[in-house]
């Protein structure tokens, strides 16, 4: 039974952060239908960067508390002026182009910024430091759930309320929704689209940074190439519970990652990809557009 | 409007043959043309880069010193991404361009396929990380060399050293899935079997790059295995070591020659400690090695990487070799690396008629305070 | 001349840059040696550089306006020149033997290296065009075409080593292999929309390279196959020169084969149900068009061909391991259609020459080539979002329908 | 109060709209009345700013808009309820109401519109909890006017808003468009095919065929005339 508990937990962390990276696809999905696959990427610089300022206030001699409000707001500050930049430069001069010519635009800037970083910083691995301390209180289940565990999630639900909030009740989250329901009306009412589509790159760059700095901190390396792997997870588990939907990414993010939690545990690693992906190819056999996706009510 | 057409036809033609002519043109001189090739970009960068840097420390060494018997030395860097695909394209390029001998390349795959290449045209390869058996066991490569022992010796003192002391009985056998890591595991998979003194409990592949390691870790726990030994690089390896001691396991974890690297030890930080890495003997007295790894911090302000070493010994080989034989001749190249000893980081080499080093045998270390020591 | 506005845009603008790459391209931290190292030079130049790229690409935009009003009047009569080229068989005939005679001189026209790059170049532009079948023509987002890339890499290479069998005997089996597979993917999950298609398409290339990487008894996992058997040409003996000039015709052959029937399958009743479907699945099902097997048919074709390459990628470089089939191959053949022009087959050539020599050409940049080929990539999207060669084929279409039924629709 | 004066617009390379003048003045409820496909939609949305002109002009109160983003118009008081409705269909009654307002920060003002439209369509007060696309035809055109008029606009521009309804709902939706004009003093742009409600209601009435203007007399007259009768009244 412990083994079970154990696996079920590794499952929700690696969904909780699955979660936090596929709700900025899920979003800029839904309001502008581009799968941004430099998404992942965003990610990865919020990592780079919490790592940067976290390791320079060390430095300096901060206490840790002051590192880490200070690395996840730098991180969430620039990962979202890198994502507003993104797609102010690579995605919005295509808004009207044909629809995969924004895809390729997307996988372009995801290499470039692989790439950036690999030469402004290093191709090495990166010690991160540890930036969640070990609670005592936790010590006697530690063997089972850790204190990084703990906080991640905790984190991630912490922010899917707010994000939840966000969303349902102020004013930029109605227009948000809004806007990815019917875009010409969106105008018609006053809302500035550009505008809602910045704040929906904005919103979703600060969760992957979230993202970013709790996974760094949990594992304790980075390096540039961290983004991609995570980011395509991410967007299996965005599909997986239905593109567009924002507690869809959620529960997918979590299906999978317990899935791929309890095929290692149970079967064998070897295929712990091979699992996520089929389970994602029997989903959507039986129920095309994910596990909460709406089925398409008009013709786009 | 017709001429308007006409000019851009003209201007097209233009551009397009000058584009295809220019990288044609190679510069020609007296020189000693040396290539690097390997992983430049991509996610294998970490372990392609170094190499760049030994060769370039090593050829401005000796391009300092007037060069060999009077011909300077001109580096060719070319990036394969750890490819063979690409491999083939940049081992055309060095052979077209005149190689006479090339350090590299990185990843034993990319090194297959390129290999044929470069003996069709008689240049000697020195790989310093290419560890695939079959590279020099096959008998295929005659022009092949490399200053890096192969997988399988390397398993067999890892599992001798499991086996015979720690008194490992119990052993996990994880790898990551790569060339590299997957080869190694599974001869000591098999070395373990056949000792018959200890049993496989657990042979398992982690995806390199994963979100976290959690599952597999629980899964070595559950399988009551005493001793993990693991085939791959530093970045699994710390992930893998961070995650047990999170998990509250006092595993004995064994691995190779890509974790035996100080990075392993500056990304675990306090959880490396403890760990067995098989590696080559040690060097730290050894002044070459002293030499070298000073050299780098001087010109790049920074710890060298993975493969530093091999890669400053292979080029100091091959460079050693030409000078030796006085040509660039492929026959008097090879006759030269097989009969003359030379001074590198890895120690006083030659190679033998495989064209694996002689000398460079293994040890075992333990990360003990932050370091990796020898255990004898 | 250039407004004061503008200057200030873009000092505003650079000042963005200097912030937004501050971290990264500023500070970088030794977490050992616990030292900081501030490069502000890096910010200079990031500010100094962008706000040159903006003024540059505001001057650009002026200068474009200017002329997109002095040519109002005229426009709908210009058009693209290439697209001029294409229509005319005046043009396009000589052109086209021209192109050939130079692929049939090149390998003694240039080094062995570069025939080399042309030979991968011109793989490229085949594996485009099968895949244009399936993206450009038929409209579905395929994002794990490399899968049967690798079907078809893999045929070869082991059949060799078991059965010891040649290249021509396997040629057609790794297209066929590939076909199959199509098939039996394409079966479950054609009748997913656009973007599920995409992902489970990439989860598809990854599951095969997945198995390629663990199935150690049937494909030697990650260390590949090695010493795999070069063409033969009735058993004669070639040099590696040779062998490369003997691999380059063979694939300017199939590039020519690829066109003649890519070219006559567009035209053909199931090109025509394609485009229909591309355009609108609904109405195509309500005229009687069997959708799921029409995608399907799209599907494994593409696949056949991205087979066929499979087998010549496998001799060409005599080795294979999974490497050589991960997403990102799935990726720069799905930039070349789209780069090209999606659906026309001059863009494809065009695009797989740009994307796949680009990169061997960019090797003088050294470590920036992959920078610069991500950059590249986002800027000619953006200047040219329809790709190089855009919607060729409509007004091909059109001047066929107006000269053979002299219907005057427009 | 809005005043086209030749407007020219197009979609890529065909021309919809060709010289284009029409005036409404404040107060007045106008249609413009045509077949489909004559430019009716286009008209408005180039006085939404989502069409862009070719040339010409649009004043509203003496001002050139043609050039302000769609948004800045909506600020200035120009509402559109376009053809079909396009109501947000996962958003509730209430949220969609909320859309309307986007623009509007007036708590109290807001509170009062509120009031006035569930006044106008007490039916959108039972469903105000209700996801907008679960409401049926008639109830979803209702939203729609209401939803504009959340935005308390001076001028409203009402796309073909009997479409696909039962006579009975499009009575009354006629007669509450005069009540909004008569209550609120707004002005009304009344696009219609159904030319005979539109014309009982409106004070004036252009008539669109291939994108230009053919006729512009009072709806009386309109009413009158025998071409109109024949081609857009069915008498």
């Amino acid at each position: 039974m412990d083994y079970f508990i154990e696996l079920f937990f590794g499952g929700l962390t690696r969904g909780s952060i699955y979660a936090l990276i596929a709700l900025g696809y899920t979003m800029v999905y839904g309001i502008i239908g581009l799968i941004n696959f430099a998404h992942g990427e965003i990610y990865m610089i919020g990592a780079f960067t919490s790592f940067i300022v976290a390791t320079v206030l060390s430095i300096y001699g901060f206490p840790v508390l002051a590192i880490v409000v200070i690395a996840g707001l730098a991180a969430a500050v620039w990962s979202a002026s890198y994502g507003f930049t993104i797609e102010k430069l690579a995605y919005r001069p295509l808004r009207k182009a044909p629809r995969l010519a924004p895809l390729i635009s997307a996988i372009g800037m995801s290499i470039f910024l692989q790439n950036y970083v690999l030469l402004a910083q290093t191709s090495d691995f990166l010690p991160f430091p540890a930036l969640i301390p070990e609670f005592a209180f936790m010590e006697p289940v530690a063997h089972i759930v850790g204190s990084s565990d703990l906080v991640i999630l905790v984190t991630t639900a912490l922010v899917m309320i707010g994000l939840t909030f966000l969303i349902k009740f102020t004013k930029i989250g109605k227009a948000m929704r809004a806007t990815a329901q019917d875009k010409t009306m969106a105008v018609l009412v006053g809302i500035n689209v550009d505008r809602v589509i910045s704040a929906t790159f904005i919103i979703g760059s600060a969760l992957a940074a979230i993202g970013g700095l709790l996974i760094a901190s949990h594992i304790g390396q980075i390096n540039f190439y961290i983004g991609f792997i995570a980011g395509i997870k991410a967007f299996t588990a965005a599909v997986l519970g239905g593109i567009g939907s924002i507690p869809g990414a959620v529960l997918g993010s979590l299906v999978l990652g317990l899935t791929e939690s309890f095929a290692t545990g149970y079967v064998s690693s070897d295929y712990e990809d091979v699992f996520a992906f089929s389970l994602l190819v029997l989903i959507l056999i039986f129920k095309p557009s994910g596990l909460l996706g709406k089925a398409e009510t008009k013709k786009v | 409007m017709k001429s308007a057409l006409k000019k851009k036809l003209f201007v097209t033609a233009v551009a397009l043959s000058f584009a295809l002519t220019v990288p044609v043109a190679t510069i020609a001189g007296d020189t000693i043309k040396f290539g690097v090739a390997g992983a430049q970009s991509g996610d294998l960068a970490s372990y392609g880069i170094p190499t760049v840097k030994a060769a370039e420390l090593v050829v401005a060494a000796y391009n300092a010193k007037g060069g060999i018997n009077g011909k300077k030395i001109e580096l060719l860097i070319e990036d394969d991404v750890c490819k063979p695909e690409v491999a083939t394209n940049t081992a055309t390029k060095l052979v077209t361009d005149g190689v006479d001998v090339v350090l590299g390349h990185i990843c034993s795959g990319a090194t297959k396929a390129a290999l044929p290449i470069y003996k069709e045209a008689g240049v000697v390869v020195m790989s310093p990380s290419a560890t695939n058996p079959g590279l020099t066991q096959s008998g295929d490569y005659p022009n092949f060399f490399r200053t890096i022992a192969s997988d399988d010796a390397q398993a067999k003192t890892e599992v001798d050293f499991a086996i015979n002391v720690i008194g490992a009985k119990k052993i996990a056998v994880i790898h990551d899935k790569g060339d590299y890591g997957k080869g190694l595991a599974e001869f000591a998979k098999t070395f373990v079997e056949q000792s018959g003194k200890a049993e496989v409990v657990l042979f398992e592949g982690v995806t390199p790059g994963a979100v976290d390691y959690t599952a597999i870790v629980q899964k070595i726990k559950r399988k009551g295995a005493d001793t993990v030994i693991f085939g791959g690089y530093h970045p699994e390896a710390s992930k893998i070591v961070s995650m047990m001691k999170k998990k509250r396991m006092n595993l004995n974890f064994i691995s190779d020659d890509g974790v035996k690297d100080d990075t392993f030890i500056k990304v675990a930080g306090k959880n490396a400690e403890g760990v067995y890495a098989s590696g080559p003997q040690d060097n730290s007295t050894n002044p070459v090695s002293i030499a070298a790894i000073a050299a780098h911090k001087e010109a790049y302000n920074e710890d060298p990487g993975a493969f530093y070493e091999n890669a400053y010994s292979a080029a100091l080989a091959l460079l050693n070799a030409i000078e030796k034989a006085g040509s660039t001749d492929m026959a008097a190249i090879v006759k030269a690396l097989q009969n003359e000893k030379v001074e590198t980081p890895v120690g006083n080499i030659n190679f033998d008629a495989k064209g694996d080093a002689v000398g460079v045998g293994f040890a075992m270390y333990q990360v003990r305070d932050g370091k990796y020591v020898e255990v004898k | 001349m250039f407004p004061l506005k503008e200057l200030k845009r873009s000092a505003l603008i650079a000042l963005w840059f200097a912030f937004l790459t501050f971290p990264i391209m500023v500070i970088k931290v030794d977490p050992i040696e616990r030292t900081v190292e501030w490069r502000w030079d890096n910010m200079f130049f990031i500010a100094l550089g962008s706000f040159v790229i903006s003024i540059l690409s505001k001057v650009y935009l002026i200068r474009k306006e200017r002329r997109a009003g002095r040519k109002k009047g005229n426009r709908s009569i210009t058009e693209p020149f290439m697209q001029r080229i294409l229509r005319e068989p005046r043009f396009l005939y000589p052109l086209s033997l021209a192109v050939l005679v130079f692929a049939l001189s090149f390998p003694y026209l240039f080094s062995t290296y570069q025939t080399n790059i042309m030979t991968t170049a011109l793989m490229y532009v085949v594996l485009g065009l099968g895949l244009n079948i399936v993206v450009g023509v038929a409209g579905l987002l395929d994002l794990g075409y490399v899968a049967f890339y690798a079907v078809g890499a893999y045929s070869y290479a082991l059949l060799n080593m078991h059965f010891n069998m040649g290249f021509w005997a396997v040629l057609p089996i790794g297209g066929l292999f590939a076909a199959f597979l199509g098939i039996l993917l394409g079966f479950p999950v054609l009748r997913l929309r656009g973007d599920y298609l995409a992902i489970v398409t990439l989860g598809f290339g990854e599951i095969i390279r997945l198995i390629l990487e663990n199935w150690n008894d049937f494909s030697q996992g990650p260390s590949g196959i090695a010493n795999i058997a070069r063409p033969g040409f009735f058993g004669m003996d070639m040099s590696f020169a040779g062998g490369i000039t003997y691999i380059y015709y063979l694939v300017v052959g199939l590039v020519i084969v690829t066109i003649f029937v890519v070219n006559r399958l567009q035209n053909s009743r199931l090109g025509r149900a394609w485009l229909a479907l591309r355009e609108d699945e609904i109405a195509c099902q309500a005229m009687g068009i069997d959708k799921t097997k029409t995608k399907l048919v799209a599907f494994s074709l593409g696949a056949f061909w991205a087979g066929l390459v499979g087998v010549i990628f496998a001799a060409k470089t005599t080795f294979v391991n999974p490497a050589s089939f991960t997403f990102l191959e799935s990726a720069i053949i799905l930039s070349i259609v789209v780069l090209g022009g999606m659906g026309s087959i001059v863009g494809v050539i065009f695009g797989a020459l740009i994307l796949i020599l680009m990169p061997e050409y960019l090797r003088a940049l050294s470590e920036y080539r992959m920078l610069a080929f991500g950059g590249i990539l986002v800027v000619m999207m953006v200047f040219r979002p329809e790709g190089l060669i855009s919607n060729v084929r409509r007004s091909y279409q059109f001047k066929k329908q107006s000269s053979g039924q002299a219907s005057d629709r427009s | 109060m809005l005043e086209l004066r030749k407007v020219n617009a197009a979609y890529g390379n065909i021309q919809v709209l060709h010289n284009i003048d029409l005036t409404i003045n404040s107060g007045e409820i106008i249609t413009l009345i045509g077949a489909n496909g004559a430019g009716k939609s286009t008209t408005l949305m180039a006085i939404s700013g989502i069409v862009p002109l070719r040339s010409g002009k649009i004043l509203f109160e003496n001002e050139a808009i043609h050039k302000l983003s769609p948004e800045k118009l909506v600020a200035k008081g120009i509402c559109q309820v376009p053809e079909g409705r396009h109501i947000f269909p996962e958003l509730t009654v209430m949220e969609n109401l909320d859309m309307g307002a986007f623009l509007r920060n007036d708590i109290n003002g807001i509170k009062e519109d509120l009031d006035y439209v569930f006044s106008l369509f007490p039916i959108l007060a039972d469903r105000r909890s209700q996801d907008g696309g679960t409401l049926s035809g008639g109830e979803q055109q209702m939203l729609a006017m209401s939803r504009a008029l959340m935005a308390r606009p001076k001028l409203l521009l009402l796309d073909e808003p009997s479409m696909g309804l039962a006579p009975l709902v499009i009575k009354q939706i006629f007669e509450i468009v005069r009540k909004i004009n008569k209550e609120h003093n707004t002005t009304i742009f009344l696009v219609e095919q159904n030319a005979n409600q539109a014309l009982h209601i409106a004070d004036r009435g252009y008539v669109i065929e291939n994108g230009k203007i053919t006729i512009s007399d009072s709806a009386e007259n309109l009413l009158q005339n025998q071409d109109i009768q024949k081609a857009y009244l069915g008498i």
